[in-house]
């Protein structure tokens, strides 16, 4: 009954809303191989955004990837969007059964 | 009766907000409700032209066009000379007042039906041909023509976002259907429409409400410029209105589209195409300050401006 | 015709949590439906109350809220010594009862429209006035008025309420606008309330259905005074509203509002007020247990009562 | 006027998902129109059955589901061999097509209004009873009858499911109310009625146009079979209307229901009965295809099979 | 002000919505003492699945539990639903307070 | 092309959703700089919540923080709403870009 469990990378990434459709772009591009995105609301260095209308809601994206995809998405993310969006990213070591389908 | 009824959900909701009540309307409903109106205003405008020829529109509406080009144009030099705005700042403010609003437009509408006053249908086709110039104009000014513009992503994001689609969908639909074909649809789309026009506003008081904190940052100079760009507006929107021979009730409407300022399709351009502008100041001072002035004062102001250059009696 | 047919929404949604059905009203659509009940029930009572003095209503309306009050303080020592229930327990149960169900009430007005038969129209009033006070009784009782209770807090999660303010926001807006202004908005409104109605009760019979198990851990004695006290306070209200001069209809209503347990506004309040009290078991008897009895058989009960209190022939 | 007014709406959706507008249609929407469409077809059914001795229906009943039965019969060889489809895919196709859209009956049921043309109401009647035989049927062809279907599981999805479970309990609630006691529910689910198909068939045509591209996979033949089915399940139910004795409109409205593939119910018990067939398959040509085709081609046509089978002029 | 931090499993599992029923019940059987559920939208190997409507939804399901029961639940999903279903999972370690409470 | 990252406490909460303004007021006194939310429905020890209705459903917390700042948010927690809430708190070892963002 052992499952063996290799390691990978998860990215998550909140940020408004209005990026989705970019983002998505972008994370194909650079070699994702899937996401999954929740609705959020939340706070941070750019004031509270309740989610109470479109241009006020977040999303919570998250990627499985390898260690090297994951470089390039945060790299990407930091240069194309830090500076004129809400936004923020983190990183964190998941065990997975099949790696394979996550790299690209 | 000195307010349109619709107009106290706004209060109502603005009052929530600052009681900081737990009321909170589902962003589910928000959306739901922006499509129903975005759709009505079309089939009603796309009825209204079937019984008109489409031809006849042609020149007044490009006067009408061209004349609402100058507000965004007049309007960025202030934000930039006496407001020291930042360029895009300037230019994505100028674009939210360039372009219109449909629930002010909405409002007005309801306010001139309250006074069995008509005014012509097609000034529904005058909303959607406003909505969009200004948003291009505003990305002109803020790349200054040279930088590198996403231009066909911004583009997409104006034509097919939902705002025309759904205004130019219901135009045409309602034109195609006529009013005996779209007489089935009018207990939702007509019968309803005030009631979902109560809800949003309701919704509308809500956020307004928690934003105004952000008009401390705008400062007063843009509280000013958020009072007298659509009084200034609106004055060119009854003169346009009365030179082009609309009736009273058609100038006023068209004055209130001059004067009001887009919350819904120019923040979501905007932040596409001009990301580097502060969507704080923009919104902040359209749907804080603009909006609730258009619906309390606005609309009996530019009527009144109207019947005046028209020499109407009130 | 023995029910009235909104009732059977309600079965309806019972039955397919019975049968585990993956039928699942949105929560969006439960909390839409909820703002849409408060804010009608709010319309209609302002509009009611426009066509009539206020000053006449303030001495009913005092001996009407000074009666009710007397429901969470019998239920108190009831639940405490005959129940064995802990303290939070007991506040919390007999706040519940003490405050008032919109939904009860609402179907009790349409139970009486179906049968043509009129109430006082401002009994709207009195369901506003009822709401909050044993909220704020049920947290004196369990705190013994010693304890740090973060009043504060509780009276802000209160008054600032989903509940009350949109019954009260509906109540100025229909007072300040009229029959004559409300017009427009009676198509959503008015002609729409009872199929809004019908679905959310298919939303509560939903819920009930899935509260069922939790009665289990209520025992016995929650069970029968999930039945009784709707009796008692009831009769108390036919007796108080005879009275003072109500109609039987308005005497019915004013039953229907003391025999009603809150499941909106009263977890809400309690959960911030008295944590440590069980929501399973208040909910569970409040709107597993009272709420459908009220439905299936309360509301003719209580019209009996007032009419042989009143000696009027079926 | 070729076009029924609300398949506007749905060429609208279609036309925002294949610009890749931002246009989204909440997910919650999508439930709450879907609960609202199936209770309203529910509650017309049970008003008019309350009009007729259920009994008389009885013997129509049982031939409408055994020639019906024939369709998944028919459906599943031709798959299987002329399509080569695997026995999972075939069976769970089958299953799909022999089911029925209860939206593509609604859109009939307004398109005969629009003619002014009247059919039996009982059509509703079948309409419940043809969704699940198929599914049935679908499953057992998957299975070949031997191997571990989960059948509780299978057969509770199907009958507690959503859409029997509100189908069923509209025309239970319905037949018990009676014409007058629904009357008071008449604007909210027989009044708006068709404004709320035109939203549906706004999302379905969002839908549609996402699941376009899936289509690729499907290749040639099931295309081919995506039209060529529901014209032979038409004929089939023209034929069968006619001979069962009913108007022009009932038989057109028969031959509807036999034509449609379901979308709401099918998908949803195939993925938990017959997991290893692809979905994309089915849903992408249920609603791809056969759901615009029946939409703008088919619902005429059954109409003037059913004319023709009749010697009707047009 | 120290409290006390235990060593936990995070099991997380993104899959099809229509799942949801049959997965709570396996969760019940083997084991698991709670979860966490939040729609979610997607894309992955069964390409995009953009929540417009039921078929195409997702739900993101979090379990605390100990490692031998996570283990259980990856190894029971995998045999019982990656061949047919849209389904992703992965596992972290996570500190909690309680670790009783999710031990079976 | 590498982009520094630091490490930082990821501090998850699922509660019920009526904790969510007093939660969001004490998140901010203890010091986080942000927080992400996001609806959620789920079981427990305090049975199913299946956010059928308000008082039924749950939220999910996120917040990056410092080690420091997780431990007195997560024992502010216990202490306040434990008792008498249902409420699970873990907490993670994530990466991310700028760590000052999420130090008080
Ligand atoms: N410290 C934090 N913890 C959790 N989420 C955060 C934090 N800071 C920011 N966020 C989330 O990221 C979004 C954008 O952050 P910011 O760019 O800092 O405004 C916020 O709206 C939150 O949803
Ligand atoms: N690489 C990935 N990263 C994050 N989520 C994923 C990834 N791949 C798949 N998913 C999620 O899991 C769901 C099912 O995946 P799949 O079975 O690969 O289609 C997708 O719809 C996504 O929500
Ligand atoms: N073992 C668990 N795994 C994941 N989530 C849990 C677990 N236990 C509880 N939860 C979540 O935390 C909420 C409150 O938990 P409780 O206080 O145990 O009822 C539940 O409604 C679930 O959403
Ligand atoms: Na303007
Ligand atoms: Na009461
Ligand atoms: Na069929």
């Amino acid at each position: 009954m052992s499952v063996p469990i290799a390691r990978c990378t998860l990215l998550t990434v909140v940020c408004e809303a209005s990026l989705e459709d970019d983002l998505v772009a972008d994370l194909g591009t650079l070699g994702a191989t899937g996401y999954t995105i929740t609705d959020a609301r939340g706070s941070g260095a750019h004031g509270v955004r309740d989610a109470a209308w479109p241009p006020g809601a977040n999303i919570r994206v998250e990627v499985l990837c390898d260690g090297r995809t994951a470089e390039a998405i945060a790299h990407h993310l930091e240069e194309r969007y830090y500076a004129d969006y809400a936004m923020v990213l983190f990183t964190s070591d998941v065990g997975v059964l099949r790696p394979r389908k996550f790299a690209p | 009766m000195p307010f349109e009824p619709v107009i106290l959900f706004f209060l109502l909701g603005a009052a929530a907000g600052l009681l900081r009540s737990d009321l909170k309307i589902p962003g589910v409903l928000y959306e739901s409700l922006s499509i129903f109106l975005l759709l009505a205003i079309g089939l009603k405008g796309g009825v209204e032209l079937s019984r008109h020829p489409v031809a006849e529109l042609l020149g007044q509406a490009a006067a009408v066009v061209a004349v609402a080009a100058l507000i965004p144009l007049a309007a960025f030099p202030v934000l930039r000379r006496l407001g020291g705005l930042a360029r895009a700042d300037a230019a994505s403010i100028a674009a939210h007042y360039g372009s219109v609003s449909v629930v002010t437009f909405a409002v007005a509408g309801a306010w001139l039906a309250g006074r069995n006053e008509s005014a012509e249908g097609h000034l529904v086709v005058f909303l959607v041909l406003l909505e969009f110039p200004a948003l291009v104009i505003g990305v002109l000014l803020a790349r200054g023509g040279n930088a590198a513009t996403p231009w066909r992503r911004v583009l997409h994001e104006v034509f097919a976002g939902k705002s025309i689609l759904l205004l130019v969908g219901g135009l045409l639909i309602g034109w195609a259907a006529g009013a005996d074909g779209i007489r089935p649809l009018d207990r939702m789309f007509f019968d309803l429409f005030k009631g979902m026009l109560a809800f949003f506003l309701l919704e509308m008081g809500l956020v307004a409400a928690s934003r105004l904190g952000e008009l401390r940052r705008a400062g007063a100079f843009l509280l000013a410029f958020a009072v007298a760009m659509p009084v200034a507006a609106g004055a060119l929107g009854a003169l346009t209105g009365t030179l082009l021979g609309l009736s009273v009730g058609g100038a006023a409407l068209l004055a209130t589209l001059y004067a009001s300022a887009s919350y819904i399709a120019a923040p979501a351009a905007m932040r596409i195409a001009v990301p580097e502008a502060n969507p704080a100041l923009s919104i902040g001072t359209a749907l804080g300050i603009t909006f609730p002035f258009n619906l309390l004062l606005g609309i009996p102001l530019y009527h009144s401006l109207a019947r005046h250059l028209q020499g109407v009696p009130a």
